[in-house]
């Protein structure tokens, strides 16, 4: 149950507050767990009813490439829960333009609908925001 | 010799360190995340192409597929399973791996 | 002020372990409150008693621990990422409590800055 | 031939457990013989018996123990490492066994090829 | 802002991409292997010294005397203790870890 | 007994066999663990009349960085180990020219005697060995 529901169990000094949540993914998918583990904590976030923005940036725009399959390494293949995300009300997703040429790809590369932004509009994004959580 | 890559092209200095220092003839292959080294378009394409010249360079499809980029290798690069990665090893007289 | 923590990696191993400790420390030091320290991914193995460092070196479990009993700092193991690791009930040390990522969320919402550490 | 491997990053968080899995898996299935698989660094961490990933996920632990069982590879933890970060008799997994660095050298010596996954 | 950097500017791309994001005004904090960043004739001092002109760089000292570059600074970066450091994550309202 | 001696206990087939063992630094010291959990394999291996080089190039070569002090990170010292090894005969330390060039750094700046060469040579080298351990 607890781990289901992430523990949810809000106090009242958090009830009410919104505040802009931003999770920076700056990694690839399967090399390494912090992308899976960065879209556990994005799922949960859905429920404290936050200002959330997920952010896409250097090898983080990997974890949306299209086509992956995952069956050759035995792992799962997580990819399909960010298309899950708008049902969460979680539809703030943002890419970054340069990050995907110095990378070969297109939006249209990609199995999600995003913002592509440029690097200078996307540090600006970054600007705006209280709370940075980095993976 | 046979170099192992595991990591991000962009990311960390491990691919470069390896290219500045594989002899020519040797083979170099490249695991996890790895592969993006050898994905058309990557910044890294023209060192990679440069080093086909002197290397081989091999690349695992299943981690090639399991991030979605199989179908944007480089042309010349040999993609290998699990099977393969044992050949290269049994292959080579020594094995080096770029961490 | 109120500080809230995210700690990513295990101890030993990379020294942000050593670093959020440091900062924490610092903070209650300086009159600031810590909210919570929440362990995710390999950090969820700065939680396990069953450590036993070299006598010459520190001991970064029993570090934490100390610092929940001294200033009732909230060390909360995230339970996803410790049941893949191997931490649990059984090997928990003192002062830590497992819990959901919920934790990390309101932690957020409810310090005033939040600090990550990590790989 | 004869393959010593060693792995130097724990399971989950690293890619690197999986590769070193999936080869060893391949050298056995090609004929190979696996002269010994090492822990080192967080890679002492592959040897828990606490670990409970998801259902729908690989249960990286088992799957060393079941590799020991059924072809008796020879799966060592480094004792020091493993007392750095609670990996110690209580929660070592089935097939595992702890000794010392020396094994890993030794190792290098006996057999044909060595092959380091780590990050 | 503060920026937090905690990786060595040669071994991973976490500077780069905090530099080429950083706002004027903003201030860059390194620590751990983050400190050799603004340590003299580092490849990327060049790089550091420009950011300079619109950011604060900060630096923790028990950081640089671990690795036994503490005499070895480049002028004009402030050196702090984790004192320090808190009294930086106090000043700004949000904190970006470049991990 | 077991921890200190490194479970030393050689069976015949590895007593008189002596390979070119080459031990590959290329990370920094105290952010990672590596430099230290490495230098404790090369202790060891002291014990098992080895070929044994120590080649330091990338951020490798920060770990002989002379004057080292600890105190402040609450961690442990342990550059001074890397002037005993000399003790356990283990005396072939290599250092990368242009490594040591990139980070501003001269072969004064070491705490323990190496011999400088260049990034050819050290490819070069690395090709004569028998069992390379990276970390």
């Amino acid at each position: 149950m607890t781990e289901s529901t992430g523990g949810i169990d809000m106090d009242e000094d958090s009830s009410g507050t919104v505040k802009k949540f931003a999770f920076i993914n700056r990694k690839a998918p399967y090399g390494t767990v912090y992308a899976l583990e960065s879209l556990e904590v994005v799922l949960i976030s859905a429920a404290f009813d936050q200002d959330v923005s997920l952010m896409f940036i250097d090898d983080g725009v990997y974890q949306i490439k299209k086509g992956q399959g995952t069956k050759g390494i035995g792992m799962k293949n997580f990819s399909p829960t960010y298309r899950a995300l708008e049902g969460y009300d979680i539809e703030k997703l943002y890419v970054e333009k340069e990050s995907l040429e110095e990378r070969g790809l297109t939006e249209a590369d990609l199995l999600v609908d995003v913002e592509v932004l440029s690097r200078a509009d996307m540090a600006a994004l970054m600007e705006e925001q209280d709370v940075i959580l980095s993976f | 010799m046979l170099h192992i890559v595991n990591k991000s092209p962009l990311e960390k200095n491990a691919l470069d360190s390896c290219l500045t220092h594989a002899q020519a003839g040797s083979t170099i292959l490249l695991i996890e995340d790895g592969v993006y080294a050898v994905t058309k378009g990557n910044k890294v394409e023209p060192a990679m192409k440069k080093v086909m010249e002197s290397c081989t360079v091999c690349a695992l499809w299943p981690d090639l597929e399991a991030r979605g980029m199989q179908d944007t290798v480089i042309d010349g690069v040999k993609q290998v399973d699990y099977n393969g990665f044992v050949d290269l090893v049994a292959e080579n007289a020594t094995v080096q791996s770029w961490l | 002020m109120k500080f809230g923590i995210m700690v990513n990696e295990g101890p030993y191993n990379h020294q942000s372990a050593d670093s959020a400790y440091q900062f924490a420390k610092a903070a209650i030091e300086k009159g600031h409150e810590i909210h919570r320290v929440f362990f995710y991914h390999d950090g969820v193995n700065n939680a396990t008693k069953l450590t036993e460092p070299p006598q010459d070196d520190r001991h970064i479990v029993n570090r934490w621990s100390k610092l929940a009993e001294e200033h009732g700092v909230d060390l909360v193991v995230c339970v996803a990422a410790g049941l893949r690791r191997g931490i649990v009930d059984e090997n928990l040390a003192a002062g830590f409590r497992i819990s959901g990522l919920g934790q990390l969320v309101e932690s957020g919402i409810q310090a005033d800055r939040m600090v990550v550490f990590g790989d």
